[in-house]
């Protein structure tokens, strides 16, 4: 591949085109146009490299020095099959929101300025398109943050509301909390090989003692974890990705949790490679938290009627479910059943690429919604289907492929995340098996509540009867926002259909061979031996021999429809709904997103503690039998927020106030400082030996 | 990297030794004549032009002398009294180029000051008479091979600073000159014991120094370090580290730089925190490779990380809760001294060379802070950051500025301040001292959350304060400030940016050249 | 009769501390300034001895010039400065430290210099000025610090600083009989615009407040 | 066996799998028919005979279909959706020969799928047409779907760990090879299987068929809106889907009286889809027993009845490791 090495440099010339070009237009229109065309050309040239790589097999390597005294202080870049099958990932969802954006960016026109859009946006792909391809620490922390930057100026877009800029500032400090934890395990790592590039650290992998190995990881696991969003560190997640604007949403959530993904995928993988039974408890903490952040983040989507505080939260429970898939791959591993930890490891990177996709365009379609109904309200939306068809079936696509049910992705990742979760049994120790097999009722049950969530989703928000005006005048979205969908959707399809494509790709990108997990001849199925007690058998899934069947099975079904044919002419006559003899109702009876969820409240009532607030108000103080008017709150509080992070942060603040009352005023305390530092140095430096 | 070689060698080849100890007497000689010119005219106009003059002039003479130091090494004049090498240099140029940009920012601050009739026109000559002493003051600390001389020149930039403090004469700058008068010469007081104690025990050790009267030469000392006494040596560096340290601003004895540099006029206080603070940690480096050739490595670095860690303590604690927005960036000057002590703490080559690295970034990146935050108070007439709010929508540019400052301050990634305090987290890390890193990363957290509480309030949201004009419909493209104004903020900006990624070639040789000037690490 | 140098230097140690407890002692503006002046006298009187000893003429005229300025010149300055000053702030009132337990806190002061002093510098081979008169000014210049931390009011602050630069002057003329003269003079010439500057700040502060109390001056603090 | 085997045999193949679904469409709603035979029995009453639901369906099938006109085309593409993922799910399945041609396609995490995919559009259905009672059906059948995903998925562990591998075709054969003693492990599976099976289809402690009183109906609530020859196919998918499931328990627990393998000669093939024709008419027939007994528990206790099943699954996990 000679043009390869040219590839790289002209990603990053195009994408800082696009960030500089908008300066030099006035009118938003050229402005869009001018910002997010190189955008999504510079995406599709990243998807180009990626899948070249990871064809080839080769790597690419580059590098610029900034301080020569110390040689491993530079900007130097490695890209390898890893780096390239995220890199691909970014690629694919950024060319569909990029051109998602020429459309949607026209609902900022008037009150915003595009430019700043614009720019921004091809910053941040950039910089995440660039830590996939770091090759040492420092460049790995600068784009790192760099893309933390520009995804806050992102959050913070809409300034004017003041919750956007509480949600800004929580989400910079939590990804600065994690960059801190971050720094600290490569730094761990630094000390132990004595140069920051990542080359030594992946030669030194193996000599590292079980300690230093424990303690980079659970610094990884934390640092990384707060920005994929696992859950006690995921607070910032459900409030940064509703207030930016939703093509940066559909990105930070798509694909900016998948950079957390690379940043633990590298450590975990790469530099703290587990060898030996002793390293299985790193896969149990993986599989304890996937599972506890999977089942905590659907609870939460499922009872939220804001359609994007929603989508963020199952964000969450995705990013468990990949974790989850890691940790197994991390279990098999250390205890040597490599084929069993290919499989784990495929059904993870394969659930990533399929929530990138999917979360993406339900993100773009929350975000056409939003734009033409100017609210990410539930209760106030409704029968979009029949005025905005087109993004209700792609919506429709998104959540069943969300929801994991068959013809599409979702399906095949859980499919292989179950085949690992059951073939849990060679792992030879019992605690192991029976602390699997209960993370895996809390797997099993996200899936049930992820279902009914989308129910909820696409059922309130899509069908039935609109249920204020905004809903009713709502009008399809323009055509490049519904090309970016198509991309998306039809990607969606293509991965449910033909696993084979990504299975190859995730295969050539973590180098394990290809017999070792399942046969990838096109059209082959995904098989999965077993051998318990004596009894072997193979279970395989092939989604293009299920799709033939299922069409024989429609034709067979049509044809006794057309040959059993009704008595006499049936006529399909259109009337309104029966309201049990009420007279017309009108809207206000539906079901709305609040009162569907409330069942799943209830049943969960020890998780959310609903609290319910009654408010009645008088026509006069003296009489309270008339009442003017009487309102329920019902909310649940946001657990973590009141039981871990508010007393935290409340210490720190305490600790620090005390810490600041030194600076008194008084001129006396003043000396009197100067004088003890004097006298205790000198102590200190005559009683020392 | 040939290119800058190439004007490099053509530029020293022509001069002699001798040309370039006459460099070390003009450099000196020009604030002074320009301090002469301003008492004479004693007109705002011609004040501005003459000091605007001067510093460039100093600015000039100062890369010649930079120039000089990469290809010479060292040199001296006046018999050995001014001395000047790598070390020397390097906080020789953040003194000239704040200088200039202070000056640039002075004749637009101070003018628009004396629009608005809160400087009449005695103030400003009185101004710009103090602003050329401190800079031909803070000129002299770096270039006095006599240590008795640096201590003067500490002395006097004190009170040239407690002058320029006392230009408001209403009650906050009174009460802050006087306890910084106060505080300041007890804090000297005890480094001229450690001075002359140093002085004795050189003495004491080579009576050849006794006869030439170079006993307090910082070359006699250095020379003889391993010869001097220890006893006296360790009380010595825990006097002038005390003592110095108190200029410096390092914690416990930091308490009178909050009022100074928050009650000062805004040019002033960039001079203060950016580049006086430079000079005492300077004195207090210097000291600290002497006592370090006598007692080791160890004892000395276990002071200075215990000094700096205590900084970055009190100034995080601070900064958290601050409502004045100058006080806040005065705490993050204390923050960043005590960065570098932590640096030269952790020792060994990368430590050293970040804590140089870092004097200059800091340099570059507190004035424009000061500059930006000084443009906005003046245009909203309040310093309390709780009253300031869409700072973006009102001064679209200084609002871009200052919040690239503030986050190049608070260590974001892509500017400066984040390569240097990355630099001495990995010596920290790399010497074994996890303690003392994971403290300092903790720490940088913490500052971290208390200037975004503040900064983000403040650049974004829908502008309202009780200042003049500060309504949502200004035009986008015209901002409050003055052009003089914007142009130092404009250079300052680009260069945290470029400094984050890209360190140009003579810097790092003279950085390279500052290190070994140590004595203590190799490169690796 | 000849009496042998190192019971003068002693006995010239002893009554610069008890000149120093003196200032201790004192609660009102003008009992200190006399205690100061007899300090001075003191200090000139030990500096003579040192010149005495070393025949070195710079020391004769450090020990003049001494005598000159700080015995007449500082105190008569004050004295017109402070004129217009209120009584009641000359008299301190209540300080933060009781006078006894400021006696006791300075005693203790002094053992510990000693202290530091010679347990760091059995080793080193002192000559015979050093080794007495190091530890009596590093007493004096930590008394002089309590001093000021100790009183409630602005002019003692003065007070404090004052001391201090006895102790600093002892210090310089006692240890370094090699050092130039003219570093000396640029020494004590920065002393010197040092304690003018903050008697020209005093002045301008009592225009401004009208109390030299430092209660007045806490206003910039964390609160 | 994959599928596309050349020659003769796919012919067979595929002949046996088609008969199959065929065999399985046609008896689905008899298993219906037997069930409301025996409750009406156990309450004294005569009842409707046995081929009723088969009435029904013809009636319904030549009716003429009334659609809201807020629905969309949600509401009319569901029962079709509904009708091909329980056909499909059929497919994949060994009812009446411990054999299915397509197991090289699908196993049982698939079916799970489908029937999870026809659930999903039916309760899409139920919110479509905008009437308060889809809206009942719709959030309770949520709530129940979603507590009902843990306990399915454990049973398939328990089952997967005692019989290996989710292979149908090999577990039911290995089940039959097993022979009548069922290890304990596996009892547990069928305790939760068993109450699994009573929410799925809608039976009584969770939802009673029978009614449209909006207390208690579930399922019921979200066809409500349904009629002609849509509503046929609901029904017939329902039933299909009860068959379907209640065929699995025999095979899968009780595998009494199946051959082990598919070439093992014509006659006890059909003696076999006898025997489990008979085990399923009278598990059904516990079925209605067990409904005539209990009643409808209130809407709040059935998690603790599905938790009851995710308990069980777990003891048989841990009875299996230890």
């Amino acid at each position: 591949m000679n043009f390869l090495p040219m590839l790289l440099p002209a990603i990053v010339a195009l994408f800082i085109a696009g960030a500089l070009l908008p300066l030099a237009f006035r009118d938003p229109r050229r402005e869009a146009v001018a910002s997010f065309v190189p955008a999504a050309a510079s995406s599709l040239l990243t998807v180009a490299l990626s899948a070249s790589v990871l064809l080839s097999g080769s790597a690419l390597r580059l590098s610029s020095p900034v301080v020569e005294a110390i040689p491993s202080m530079s900007l130097s870049f490695y890209v390898d099959g890893i780096g390239a099958f995220f890199m691909l990932i970014i690629g694919l969802v950024s060319t569909s929101v990029s051109i998602y954006s020429l459309g949607y960016s026209g609902a900022y026109s008037g009150k915003h300025s595009i430019r700043a859009l614009g720019s921004l946006l091809n910053l941040f792909v950039l910089s995440m398109i660039l830590v996939t391809a770091t090759n040492n620490v420092f460049s790995f922390l600068l784009f790192w943050e760099l893309m933390s930057l520009a995804s806050f100026l992102l959050v913070v877009y809409e300034h004017e509301k003041e919750t956007n800029l509480r949600s800004g500032i929580t989400y910079l400090v939590m990804t600065h909390i994690g960059t801190a934890l971050i720094t600290a395990a490569f730094l761990v790592l630094y000390f132990q090989t004595g140069s920051l590039s990542f080359d030594s650290f992946r030669s030194a992998a193996g000599q590292l003692s079980s300690f230093t190995k424990g303690l980079v990881f659970v610094l990884a696991l934390a640092g990384f974890g707060t920005k994929a969003g696992l859950v006690p560190m995921h607070i910032w997640l459900p409030e940064a990705h509703p207030s930016a604007p939703s093509n940066v949403s559909a990105l930070m959530s798509g694909v900016m949790l998948k950079v957390g993904i690379y940043g633990l995928v590298r450590v975990t993988l790469g530099f703290v490679v587990p060898s030996s039974p002793g390293d299985a408890w790193m896969g149990l903490l993986m599989v304890v938290t996937g599972s506890f952040s999977a089942l905590v983040g659907v609870l939460y989507a499922s009872v939220e009627h804001d359609i994007k505080r929603a989508l963020a939260y199952h964000s969450v429970e995705n990013i468990g479910i990949i974790v989850l898939g890691l940790g197994l791959s991390v279990v098999f591993m250390s205890f040597g059943l490599q084929s069993l930890a290919a499989l784990a490891l495929l059904a993870s990177m394969y659930h990533s690429l399929n929530h990138a996709v999917f979360k993406g365009l339900l993100f773009m379609g929350a975000g056409s919604v939003l734009m033409r109904t100017g609210t990410a309200d539930m209760n106030r939306m409704g029968g979009l289907v029949k005025k905005m068809p087109w993004t209700a079936l792609f919506f429709l696509v998104g959540s069943i492929a969300i929801a994991g049910l068959p013809p599409l992705n979702g399906f095949v990742s859980e499919w292989l995340t179950m085949q690992a979760l059951l073939s849990s049994y060679q792992v030879p120790n019992v605690v192991l098996q029976l602390s699997i097999g209960f993370a895996s009722i809390a797997f099993a049950l996200t899936l049930g509540l992820a279902s009914a969530t989308f129910v909820k989703l696409f059922g309130i928000s899509f069908l039935s009867r609109p249920r204020s005006k905004a809903a009713e005048e709502a009008i399809e979205a323009p055509k490049s926002m519904l090309a970016g969908m198509t991309l998306a959707g039809s990607l969606c399809v293509v991965l449910g259909v033909l696993p084979f494509v990504a299975t190859s790709a995730v295969a050539s990108a973590f180098g394990f061979d290809i017999g070792l997990v399942s046969s990838y001849a096109p059209f082959g199925p995904l098989t999965v031996g077993y051998a318990a007690n004596g009894l072997r058998s193979v279970s395989s899934l092939s989604m293009p021999q299920v799709l033939v069947i299922t069409g024989a099975v429609g034709a067979a079904l049509l044809g006794f429809v057309t040959v059993v044919g009704p008595g006499r002419k049936t006529v399909t006559r259109r009337y309104t709904t029966w309201e049990g003899g009420f007279g017309a109702l009108d809207e206000r009876t539906e079901y709305t997103a609040t009162s569907l969820s409330q069942p799943i409240r209830s049943a969960f009532r020890s998780f959310f503690r609903p609290h319910t607030s009654v408010k009645r108000e008088y026509y006069s103080d003296s009489n309270h039998l008339i009442k003017r008017s009487v309102s329920v709150t019902s909310e649940t509080r946001e657990v973590f927020e009141d039981h871990l992070y508010s007393p935290a942060l409340r210490a720190v603040v305490a600790v620090l106030d005390r810490v600041r009352r030194l600076q008194t005023g008084r001129i006396n305390s003043y000396l009197l400082y100067i004088m003890v530092a004097t006298i205790s140095l000198l102590l200190l430096v005559v009683l020392q030996p | 990297m040939a290119l800058w070689s190439t004007i490099l060698a053509d530029l020293t080849a022509g001069a002699s030794p001798s040309a370039w100890s006459e460099l070390i007497l003009t450099v000196l000689l020009t604030p002074a004549v320009a301090l002469a010119a301003v008492t004479l005219t004693h007109r705002k106009r011609p004040a501005e032009i003459i000091t605007v003059a001067s510093v460039v002039l100093v600015v000039l003479q100062t890369f010649g002398l930079v120039a000089g130091v990469i290809s010479k090494g060292q040199f001296s004049a006046l018999g050995g009294f001014l001395y000047l090498d790598a070390f020397g240099a390097l906080v020789l140029i953040p003194i000239a180029g704040v200088g200039f940009v202070a000056a640039l920012y002075s004749v637009s601050y101070m003018g628009r000051q004396y629009e608005r009739g809160v400087v009449d026109d005695r103030h400003i000559v009185r101004y710009y008479q103090g602003f050329n002493c401190f800079v031909l003051t803070m000129l002299l600390v770096p270039l006095a091979n006599n240590m008795g001389l640096m201590w003067v020149a500490i002395e006097a930039t004190t009170l040239v600073s407690v002058f320029m403090i006392m230009l408001y004469t209403n009650q906050g700058p009174m009460e802050a000159a006087w306890k910084y008068l106060i505080v300041a010469t007890v804090g000297l007081s005890l480094a001229l014991l450690g001075i002359v104690l140093f002085t004795y025990s050189n003495t004491a050790v080579s009576p050849s120094a006794v006869a030439s009267g170079s006993g307090m030469d910082w070359t006699s000392m250095s020379a003889d370090a391993k010869l001097l006494d220890p006893g006296i040596v360790k009380i010595a560096f825990v006097f002038v580290l005390v003592g110095l340290g108190t200029k410096a601003g390092l914690a416990p004895m930091h308490t009178w730089l909050p009022d100074a540099h928050g009650e000062a006029p805004t040019p002033v206080s960039a001079l203060l925190s950016g580049v006086l603070l430079n000079c005492a940690i300077y004195g207090v480096l210097r000291f600290y490779i002497v006592a370090s050739g006598t007692l080791g490595a160890a004892l000395p670095s276990e002071l200075m990380i215990i000094l700096g860690l205590l900084s970055m303590g009190i100034a995080a604690a601070s900064i958290f809760f601050q409502k004045d927005m100058k006080r806040m960036l005065a705490y993050s000057s204390v923050e960043h001294m005590g960065i570098v002590s932590l640096a030269v703490g952790f020792g060994g080559f990368i430590g050293l060379f970040a804590a140089m690295l870092h004097i200059v970034n800091h340099a570059v990146a507190k004035p424009l802070m000061f500059f930006a935050s000084g443009t906005v108070s003046q245009r909203y007439e309040t310093k309390v950051m709780t009253e300031i709010k869409g700072v973006v929508k009102t001064m679209p540019v200084t609002g871009a500025f200052l919040l690239v400052g503030g986050l190049a301050i608070a260590g974001m990634p892509p500017f400066n301040i984040f390569l240097s305090e990355f630099l001495v987290l990995t010596s920290g890390f790399g010497t074994g001292q996890f303690l003392a890193g994971s403290l300092m990363i903790l720490l940088l957290v913490v500052v971290f959350a208390g200037f975004l509480r503040h900064l983000v309030p403040m650049v974004f949201g829908s502008p309202k304060g009780p200042g003049r004009a500060v309504t949502a419909d200004s035009r986008p493209g015209e901002d409050g400030a003055g052009k003089l104004a914007i142009l130092p903020m404009a250079i300052l900006v680009a260069l945290v940016i470029v400094l984050g990624f890209y360190i140009p070639q003579p810097l790092q040789t003279l950085i390279r050249d500052a290190v070994q000037v140590f004595g203590q690490g190799a490169p690796p | 009769m000849q009496v042998p140098l190192s019971e003068v230097l002693t006995l010239s140690s002893v009554a610069l501390l008890v000149s120093t407890f003196g200032v201790v002692v004192r609660r009102g503006f003008a009992g200190w300034l006399s205690a100061y002046r007899y300090q001075s006298v003191v200090l000139a009187g030990s500096t003579a001895v040192i010149a005495y000893a070393t025949g070195l003429w710079e020391i004769y005229a450090a020990a003049i010039l001494t005598l000159v300025v700080k015995a007449i010149v500082i105190p008569r300055l004050l004295v017109r400065v402070t004129e217009s000053v209120k009584d009641e702030f000359k008299i301190e009132a209540n300080p933060y430290v009781s006078i006894r337990l400021s006696l006791l806190i300075s005693a203790l002061l002094v053992a510990l210099s000693y202290g530091v002093i010679h347990e760091t510098l059995i080793s080193a081979n002192l000559d015979v000025y050093a080794l007495t008169y190091l530890p009596v000014s590093v007493s004096l210049f930590f008394i002089g610090l309590f001093v000021m931390v100790s009183r409630r009011m602005a002019l003692n602050q003065v007070v404090g600083l004052l001391i201090i630069e006895n102790g600093l002057f002892l210090f310089t003329t006692a240890l370094t009989q090699g050092v130039s003269l003219i570093i000396e003079v640029g020494i004590l010439a920065d002393i010197l615009v040092g304690v003018m500057i903050s008697a020209l700040l005093l002045l301008r502060m009592s225009q401004t407040f009208d109390s030299f109390d430092m209660v007045s001056l806490e206003s910039l603090k964390d609160d | 066996m994959t599928l596309f085997t050349t020659g003769a045999d796919s012919l067979k193949v595929v002949a046996i799998g088609a008969l199959q679904v065929v065999a399985v469409f046609a008896f689905a709603p008899l298993l219906t028919g037997i069930m409301r035979k025996v409750k009406a029995r156990t309450q004294k009453r005569i009842g409707a005979s046995v081929f009723q639901p088969y009435y029904e369906i013809s009636k319904l099938w030549s009716k003429d279909e009334v659609v809201s006109d807020y629905s969309s085309w949600v509401f009319r593409s569901a029962p079709w959706v509904v009708a091909l993922a329980t056909i499909t799910a059929a497919l994949f399945i060994p009812v009446f020969v411990p054999f299915s041609p397509f197991s090289a396609a699908g196993d049982v995490l698939l079916v799970i799928g489908l029937l999870a995919l026809a659930r999903f559009f039916t309760m899409l259905a139920g919110i479509d047409a905008a009437s308060a009672f889809g809206g009942i059906g719709t959030s309770r059948e949520m709530m129940i779907s979603s507590l009902v995903e843990p306990g399915l998925f454990l049973t398939i562990f328990v089952v997967s760990l005692t019989l290996g591998g989710t292979d149908l075709t090999s577990l039911v054969g290995a089940a039959a090879r097993s022979g009548v003693v069922i290890a304990p492990s596996m009892l547990f599976g069928l305790i939760s299987f068993f109450i699994i099976i009573l929410a799925e289809t809608g039976r009584l402690p969770f939802d009673n068929p029978a009614t449209h009183l909006e207390l208690t109906m579930v399922h019921e609530a979200m066809v409500l809106e349904y009629s002609g020859r849509s509503l046929a196919l609901i029904e017939w998918s329902q039933s299909t889907k009860q068959l379907v499931l209640l065929a699995l328990l025999a095979n899968l627990f009780l595998p009494l009286g199946m051959p082990t393998s598919i070439d093992v000669g014509l006659l006890p093939l059909g003696l076999g889809a006898l025997a489990v024709l008979a085990k399923v008419a009278l598990i059904s027939v516990l079925v209605a027993y067990v409904e005539t007994r209990v009643a409808k528990w209130r809407l709040f206790r059935v998690p603790d009845l599905l938790t009851v099943a995710i308990a069980s699954a777990m003891v048989g996990m841990i009875f299996f490791y230890l």
